[in-house]
């Protein structure tokens, strides 16, 4: 271990450990001591953690800035002599930026959970499987080596799988895990295969031996043996499958609307605010890796801006609130991917901003869903048809909803603002304008379907009576982290971001710090982006404030399109239809006719062969242990025999007489058993 | 002289002993018929200067294994072989047929061989040789023999315990007496 | 002091040895062919101290076997007590030829 | 009742049961009591006492018998309480005819009474050491028991069935030395109580034997109706002498010997605290009975007992005997029914034996003190 | 000391000397001297078994203020003799349905048993029947044959009270077994020997029980008490329980094959009594205190013969005295008795002994 001289720094290993502990101490000690305990004992060990990522945050932002530090490190695999797989703490910008914020949402969430999951007999395990996904995502941020951090992506996979399926008497709930789990585990072999492919090439598995410049350039000259493509575009690509699973880009992004069957608590932590910007945060640790591939950050940034487009497009029919969530988690989360492929090592704007969205939008949306779930649990429902009117009974649930909204909406002085308005200068710097251009329509998409789903939940009016009047604000455990989320959601865009936040190793690539800060607003950009914000929420109010015809016109109108749409570009199905129709019928249907009749069917000859045969020989077996003893004592006089006097005469006659015996023997014992047949048929008939 | 003759009674006297054990229909008788042979291989040991196993054997054989046995032979119902069908005479005849020639055989085989003394004139093994062969770690000790021997016991033990142990306990009032 | 030699025991030996495996043979009763084992083992025991008497007096191994037989002998019919009383209350008869459960 | 069978095999196909038979003729079952008991090993699966094997059918020779006669008959019932079955039967008597007793014969009744009652539980406290394999106490009670039977001996001429208390009175006056005699049993007997506890009370196998051992709650006792130290041994303060005080108990001063345990230890304590009280008691009568005066009231010739039915109890060493007489304006009785303690005592016995072994079968049996010709009748 | 050494050496050499002279036959010889040593064995037994009777009822009445048996002979000294005529003469009643060769066998057993166990006893020195080097090994085996005496002749009566009887006696003579046999082995330890003779020789400076630095006490006390069990005495007499058991495994027994129970009981008490006091008390070893010259002279006087019999009934008289003032234990506290208490605490003290005998150096045998 290195000391770093920092405490906290140096202590940061706990930070993970503690959600470990309690996720331990939880899971196997109070699991039926009730609630209190359990949600306690929880919310005590994400709290200690927090308190010290805090600490770990301010040492690091106010003394080490810019520094990469790792406070602990050790050998975990030695897979030969020069290929060691290390373990430790990696501590630089980014990883104590994304241990603040998963702690902190995090913690804030298990407050939430606290009054959101009151009542629920699964309550202990849910606060379990909440520390264990805590420490796996920080466990996973604080990843010394691409080894590491694999091992963490799988724990994240697992415990989004557990709390996914956290209703695992909802068939639904199952369906939904499995399909995440499917999906991630498909995009991780991906990942794999890129980091097998990074570690065997780049003789390395530690991030900082990998993002140095003469790894990459030793990378870069590394061809494939077999393809003869370059080894880095390839990992660059493979590692990106994984992480797009993870982020739920373009073809991997079906199981993320999906998971919105698990508690509210988990989609707002899990997948809005941290495990789905884990996608983002690996393609950051490996930024120099891309930025030294075209073709690396060009695929970032098209999924990323296709992703972002194609989910905003989708979110604006969608009738359910979590899903419309969902894919507008989706869309933003395409906003980071695009904004890290428009950056490069030269201009690496778009990293900044792509880490400043990643943190504005993990407390907006975070807020966004703990809201969601405010109102889901006022109501009991999860279709926006339902909603209507509920500011009334929900005032803070509405203020901090409305705020939320604001800042998603890109609306001026809002954290949302800041980090969008970034991404599009980085996009335009890039001389991306295409991307650009989408991002534009994105940014008004995004306000509108945002204020959509506001309007329809909160103003209109009640369209279920019943509903309505049981709705009734949540409790504090639940409001208050709303209320603490709405102030970043706020006031984050006024951090000078860029200041704290940029690609590490800066002096590697002569850039100075200096060069990245985005001094000010450019107005060029901010203002038509405000103005597309603007735009898309007066839409909204004009089709949704008050209840009218018009959205089912213009739905009538649009006809196939609308359908298109409102199914999610019929995407799942494709899957279905691809895996059912070909890889089953044209693959697994000749290989299961071969297994069963080929394969099975010569060890069924084989075994009813040996059973005509055993059939043909049992009868000598009696089960009677004398008859054993006897034939072994017979052999036995006979080899005695034999092997005595192997040449002699008398030896000779002796074994004949003994083999003679013995032969007489199994006559009459098979005669016997002739002679008894009768008898076990009888037994069997009376059994 | 007269080791010869206590030889030969006592080799009479174990092999009656010994057929009794075989042949009685009366486990009880069985189980007497063994303690005789038990008691009488004693006496051969003692024949040959073998003091303690003959305690041992007494000790051991005849005050613990064989009372266990009675002890079983009580505790069943059926002690005597009554009830059973009578043993066949094919399986007697073959068996004792099987047994002479293996007899015959491992008379031949003695006989055709000379047994040449390793040692003349040694002491006769005392009890402290005994124990010092038992718990030596030596290379002429046997002490890893007599641990896993140990360790055979506890397990044959509680093995014991747990196999024969599984009794209903009786319940009180549990079936009325006519 | 004539005494009896070697020959004489081995063969005597063999002679019980025979007698136990008569008695195992042809018993029907567990407990009796439980007895036959120990005829069995005693004439082991026996020839393992007639070898120690008169062909190896001075090493001890030969006269320390026969304890390890008892030893063995006694967990042997602990156990195989054990098993019997199990049998006899779970069939309430000790007959071998029945007790041919694994049959087939 | 039917002829029990012991046949195993056509009952019951499990080895486990096990039926012997204790008694009729058996060491420790006082007398010819059969006991069926059915067994696992050692322990007790069920017990069925069977009767019978000493009546003599005393109620039906009651019935040809005139009250006087009858009073021998009630000497064979318990006979180490005949003095108080006397009494029982003479109380019944004098209530039929409206007999009064004189003060003199009524102390004198007492005083026999507590006498017989110390006998008895002395040679109970000899039996149950011989039953528990210790024979030393049992002639130790013996020898006490000797001073007792003789000053009996001398006051009635008679050892065991004394037939002493009749209708009426006592049938003669005690001699002179009685008074001594008894006072100075008093006195020998009050420091030997205390050697008894040290010589079996104290003894760690003797408790280890009895404590916990055949406990009988007391609604159960009461539901079968036991009486006694049975009953007193398991909490329920119940004596005759106090509860429905009959001759001159009400003068005495004494406490009833209650242990709440139930067990066969608190059965021991109860007697052995009995004897002091009974000691307690003599001493009293001694000192308040007049030094003269008649003990017998002049009956007629012939006793005729009028139409109607009578009934009286006294309390035995063993517990509450009651006599019902109907009579029917003849010299004998038309029916006498007779409840005698033990055999109530004893059908309690079955039940709380389940599950003891078999030597605890007797341990209880002999801490339940029961005397066969009581139960047979 | 040696001046009160009994020469029986030589009365063997001279049995010797005139049976060759008389007989020629070596083999006639030697058999002809076993037939007398066991002859002579044999009238020791009954004598023996008649004394101790008579003792027992004596004490007994002693304990119980009475006399007991006065009036055959001066204090009844003869009633014994009487009464085992009288056992002797009786019929010999055998019941209907026993298993006739087991039933008769059994009494035999046990009294072989007891009968050959004696002839390990070192009365005094010299005066042993046979020496062996694993002498107190021999005596525990074969007195163990005794319990299957019981076991046959519980089975063989046929008798449910019999069986019930031999079933407690042997479960509970193979347990006390135990407890004996670990109290004895940690004497054993010390005095490094399993010889009957040597074990005497070991205590020629003092007695076991002093001398084992309070292991003794423990093992003499555990032995005892082990052994009463062993024998059937109260408070561990439930196999005859004849207040339980009517009389347990003897119950069909009569006359003579009685009268081999009887002594071999009486015999078995004996036995215990004579390994105790070889063991603990330094068999016919006299009273020495260290340095005393003067006193252990005048203690050398006593005979050991006397000695050992002064020891041994001592013994026989506390076993007795046991008898006459416990009442009986029952089976299951009986058991729990000896497997919870007794037996670990054997285990304990042989433990303790072995590790004092390993670190005291206390091999006491080498002189």
């Amino acid at each position: 271990m290195t000391s770093t001289g920092f405490w906290f720094i140096d202590h940061l290993w706990l930070v993970p450990l503690l959600p470990f502990l309690g996720f331990l101490v939880v899971g196997l000690f109070v699991q039926k001591s009730g609630e209190r305990p359990a949600s306690s004992l929880a919310i005590l060990a994400i709290g200690a953690s927090m308190v010290l990522s805090w600490g770990a945050g301010w040492e690091y932002f106010t003394a080490n800035l810019g520094r990469t530090l790792v406070p602990l490190k050790f050998e975990w695999l030695r897979f030969s002599p020069t290929l060691i797989g290390n373990m430790g703490v990696l501590v630089d910008n980014i990883s104590v930026l994304l241990i603040l914020v998963v702690t902190t949402i995090s913690f804030l969430i298990h407050v939430y959970s606290q009054g959101y999951m009151h009542g629920d007999p699964g309550y202990p395990r849910f606060f379990a499987c909440l520390n264990l996904f805590t420490f796996s995502m920080l466990g996973l941020v604080l990843s010394f080596s691409i080894l590491q951090i694999f091992i963490f992506w799988e724990l994240v996979g697992v415990s989004s799988f557990l709390l996914i399926g956290f209703y695992w008497n909802k068939p639904s709930a199952v369906a939904a895990c499995k399909k995440a789990f499917i999906v991630t585990r498909f995009a991780d072999l991906g990942f794999l295969l890129g980091l097998l492919v990074i570690g065997y090439y780049g003789k390395g598995f530690d991030f900082i031996y990998l993002t140095s410049p003469e790894t990459i350039k030793n990378l870069e000259q590394t061809r494939l043996p077999l393809l003869g493509v370059s080894v880095l575009p390839l990992s660059a690509i493979l590692v990106y499958a994984g992480a797009a699973g993870k982020s739920a880009m373009f073809p991997l992004h079906i199981w993320l609307p999906d998971a919105m069957e698990g508690p509210t608590p988990v989609s707002a932590l899990i997948h809005a605010a941290t495990m789905v910007v884990a996608g983002v945060y690996l393609v950051a640790r490996l930024f120099p890796l891309y930025a030294a591939t075209e073709a690396g950050l060009m695929t970032v940034m098209v999924i990323g801006a296709f992703t972002s487009l194609f989910a905003a497009v989708i979110a604006t029919t969608q009738f359910d609130i979590k899903r419309v969530l969902a894919f507008s988690t989706l869309s933003q989360l395409g906003y980071m991917m695009l904004s890290l492929g428009v950056a490069t090592m030269d201009n690496p704007l778009g990293f900044t901003a792509s880490m400043f969205h990643l943190t504005t939008h993990a407390c907006f949306k975070a807020l966004l869903f703990l809201g969601a779930g405010s109102v889901i649990h006022a109501v009991h429902s999860n279709d926006m048809r339902d909603m209507g009117g509920l500011r009334r009974p929900l005032p803070i649930t509405h203020a901090t909803f409305l705020i939320a909204c604001l800042a998603i909406a890109g609306v001026p002085p809002l954290s949302g603002f800041f980090s969008k308005d970034e991404i599009l200068a980085a996009a335009w710097n890039g001389e991306h304008y295409v991307v650009f251009a989408v991002a534009m329509l994105v940014a008004g998409l995004t306000a509108f379907y945002m204020f959509r789903l506001y309007f329809m939940t909160f103003w209109s009016y009640p369209k279920d009576m019943h509903r309505f009047e049981h709705a009734h604000e949540s409790p504090l455990s639940m409001t208050f982290p709303l209320m603490v989320l709405a102030v970043p959601s706020v006031f984050l865009g006024l951090v000078p971001f860029s200041h704290y936040v940029s690609i590490g190793q800066l002096e590697h690539h002569g850039v100075s710090i200096g060069h990245l800060e985005h001094h000010g607003i450019n107005w060029w950009i901010a203002g038509p982006a405000s103005a597309m914000g603007l735009a898309g929420i007066a839409l909204a109010f004009l089709l949704y404030f008050h209840p009218n015809g018009v959205p089912g016109k213009i739905a009538f109108a649009f006809g196939p399109l609308h359908k298109l749409v409102y199914n999610k570009f019929y995407v799942d199905e494709l899957y279905l239809f691809f895996t059912k129709s070909v890889i089953f019928r044209f693959i697994s249907a000749p290989f299961a006719w071969f297994d069963r009749h080929l394969v099975d069917g010569s060890m069924d000859w084989i075994a009813q062969t040996t059973l005509l045969a055993g059939n043909k020989v049992r009868s000598s077996v009696t089960g009677r242990l004398q008859t054993y003893l006897f034939w072994s004592i017979s052999g036995a006089v006979i080899l005695g025999a034999i092997v005595w006097q192997i040449g002699g005469t008398v030896g000779w006659t002796l074994a004949f007489t003994g083999l003679g015996l013995v032969a007489m023997m199994f006559i009459w014992q098979f005669v016997l058993q002739l002679l008894n047949r009768s008898e076990p048929l009888k037994r069997i008939k009376q059994d | 002289m007269m080791a010869n003759v206590f030889f030969y009674i006592l080799a009479a006297f174990i092999l009656y002993s010994a057929l009794f054990v075989v042949s009685a229909h009366n486990l009880f008788r069985s189980a007497i018929g063994l303690i005789a042979v038990l008691l009488g291989v004693a006496g051969m040991y003692l024949l040959m200067d073998a003091q303690f196993l003959s305690a041992v054997q007494i000790m051991v054989y005849v005050g613990g294994i064989v009372v266990l046995i009675v002890f079983v032979v009580l505790l069943v119902a059926d002690v005597t072989e009554k009830t059973f069908q009578k043993a066949d005479r094919w399986r007697k005849l073959s068996a004792g047929f099987v047994l002479a020639v293996f007899f015959g055989i491992t008379v031949w085989a003695l006989d055709s061989h000379s047994f040449t003394s390793a040692s003349q004139n040694a002491q006769a093994a005392s009890v402290k040789d005994y124990g010092r062969a038992l718990l030596s770690t030596e290379k002429e000790g046997f002490i890893l023999p007599f641990e896993v021997i140990s360790l055979v016991l506890v397990a044959a033990l509680i093995g014991a315990i747990t196999i024969a142990g599984q009794t209903q306990a009786p319940v009180n009032g549990q079936k009325e007496l006519p | 002091m004539i005494g009896p030699t070697l020959s004489q025991y081995l063969v005597f030996s063999a002679l019980l040895f025979c007698f136990g495996l008569y008695g195992m043979l042809t018993r029907r009763n567990l407990i009796a062919m439980l007895m036959s084992v120990e005829l069995i083992l005693n004439a082991a025991a026996l020839n393992f101290v007639a070898f120690h008497h008169f062909l190896y007096e001075g090493d001890v191994g030969g006269a320390v076997f026969p304890v390890f037989i008892i030893a063995v002998a006694a967990a042997e019919s602990a156990i195989a007590l054990a098993i019997i009383i199990a049998l006899f209350r779970h069939k309430n008869q000790l007959d071998v030829q029945d007790a041919d459960s694994l049959k087939n | 009742m039917s002829a029990p069978t012991t046949d195993t095999k056509a009952k019951s196909p499990t080895y486990q049961d096990y039926f012997i038979n204790m008694g009729p003729q058996h060491p420790s079952t006082h007398g010819v009591l059969r006991m069926i008991v059915k067994l696992s090993g050692e322990t007790v699966l069920g017990l069925t006492p069977h009767l019978g094997y000493v009546h003599r059918g005393i109620e039906k020779m009651t019935e040809a018998q005139t009250a006087v006669q009858i009073t021998h008959l009630t000497d064979r019932l318990d006979y180490l309480s005949a003095h108080m079955n006397n009494w029982a039967w003479s109380m019944t008597v004098e209530q039929a005819l409206g007999i009064a007793v004189p003060e003199r014969a009524e102390y004198l009744r007492v005083i026999m009474s507590e006498l017989t009652r110390i006998a008895s539980h002395q040679l109970w406290w000899g039996v149950f050491g011989m039953d528990l394999g210790a024979f030393t106490p049992f002639l130790y009670g013996f020898r006490d028991r000797e001073m007792i039977n003789d000053i009996f001996e001398k006051s009635c001429g008679s050892r065991l069935t004394m037939n002493y208390i009749c209708p009426g009175g006592v049938t003669q006056d005690v001699t002179g030395e009685f008074e001594g005699e008894t006072r100075r049993f008093v006195e020998y007997f009050k420091p030997i109580i205390e050697e008894y506890e040290t010589l079996v009370s104290g003894n760690v196998i003797i408790q280890e034997r009895t404590k916990g051992v055949g406990i009988l709650p007391a609604d159960r006792a009461k539901a079968y109706g036991c009486t006694g130290p049975v009953l007193r041994a398991s909490g329920v303060d119940y004596d005759l002498r106090k509860n429905h005080p009959y001759g001159v108990y009400p003068r005495f001063d004494f406490r009833t010997a209650v242990s709440p345990e139930g067990d066969s230890w608190a059965r021991y304590i109860v007697r052995l605290e009995e004897m002091r009280q009974s000691l307690k008691i003599i001493t009293q009568a001694l000192d308040q009975m007049p030094k003269e005066g008649p003990v017998r009231t002049k009956l007629p010739p012939t006793l005729k007992i009028p139409k109607g039915r009578y009934m009286a109890r006294g309390e035995t060493a063993r517990g509450e005997i009651a006599f019902f007489l109907v009579g029917n304006d003849s010299p004998k009785p038309y029916r006498v029914k007779i409840r005698t303690p033990c055999f109530s005592n004893l059908s309690a016995f079955p039940e709380i034996i389940k599950g003891w072994r078999v030597a605890d079968i007797v341990t209880v049996l002999s801490t339940f003190d029961v005397v066969v010709p009581d139960i047979d009748r | 000391m040696n001046n009160f050494i009994y020469k029986t050496d030589s009365m063997v050499e001279w049995l010797t000397n005139w049976l060759q002279q008389h007989l020629h036959n070596p083999l006639l010889v030697e058999i002809v001297k076993m037939l007398v040593g066991a002859g002579v064995l044999a009238g020791f037994v009954s004598v023996l078994a008649m004394v101790l009777i008579y003792i027992e009822r004596k004490v007994a009445a002693h304990m119980q203020q009475r006399l007991g048996p006065m009036r055959v002979g001066p204090h009844g000294i003869f009633q014994t003799v009487a009464d085992s005529i009288k056992l002797l003469t009786k019929e010999c009643i055998t019941p209907q349905d026993v298993d006739r060769f087991v039933f008769n066998l059994a009494p035999l057993v046990c009294f072989v048993a007891a009968f050959v166990s004696l002839s390990f006893i070192p009365f005094a020195p010299r005066i042993q029947a046979v020496n062996f080097n694993v002498g107190i090994l021999f005596i525990l085996g074969i007195s163990s044959l005794g319990v299957f005496g019981i076991l046959a002749a519980g089975w063989a009566s046929n008798n449910k009270w019999s069986l019930l009887g031999a079933m407690r006696a042997g479960a509970q003579i193979i347990s006390y077994e135990l407890s004996a046999v670990l109290a004895l082995l940690a004497i054993l330890i010390f005095a490094g020997t399993l010889d009957f003779k040597e074990i005497v020789e070991s205590q020629r400076n003092g007695w076991w029980i002093w001398r084992a630095h309070g292991i003794g006490i423990v093992a003499f006390l555990i032995y005892t008490i082990a052994s009463t069990a062993e024998c059937n005495r109260t408070p561990f007499d439930i196999v005859e329980g004849e207040s339980e058991l009517t009389a347990g495994f003897h119950t069909e027994y009569s006359a003579i094959k009685f009268a081999m129970f009887f002594l071999a009981e009486f015999i078995n008490v004996f036995l215990v009594c004579a390994i105790s006091a070889t063991v603990f008390f330094g068999g016919w070893m006299p009273f020495h205190i260290g340095d005393m010259t003067a006193l252990n002279g005048i203690f050398d006087l006593v005979p050991p013969f006397v000695w050992f019999f002064g020891k041994v009934f001592a013994l026989v008289f506390v076993v007795m005295w046991f008898r006459w003032t416990f009442p009986r234990l029952r089976v299951d506290q009986l058991m729990r008795f000896e497997w919870k208490y007794l037996m670990p605490l054997a285990l304990i003290n042989l433990g303790v002994g072995a590790v004092l005998a390993a670190y005291g150096g206390f091999f006491f045998n080498k002189f």
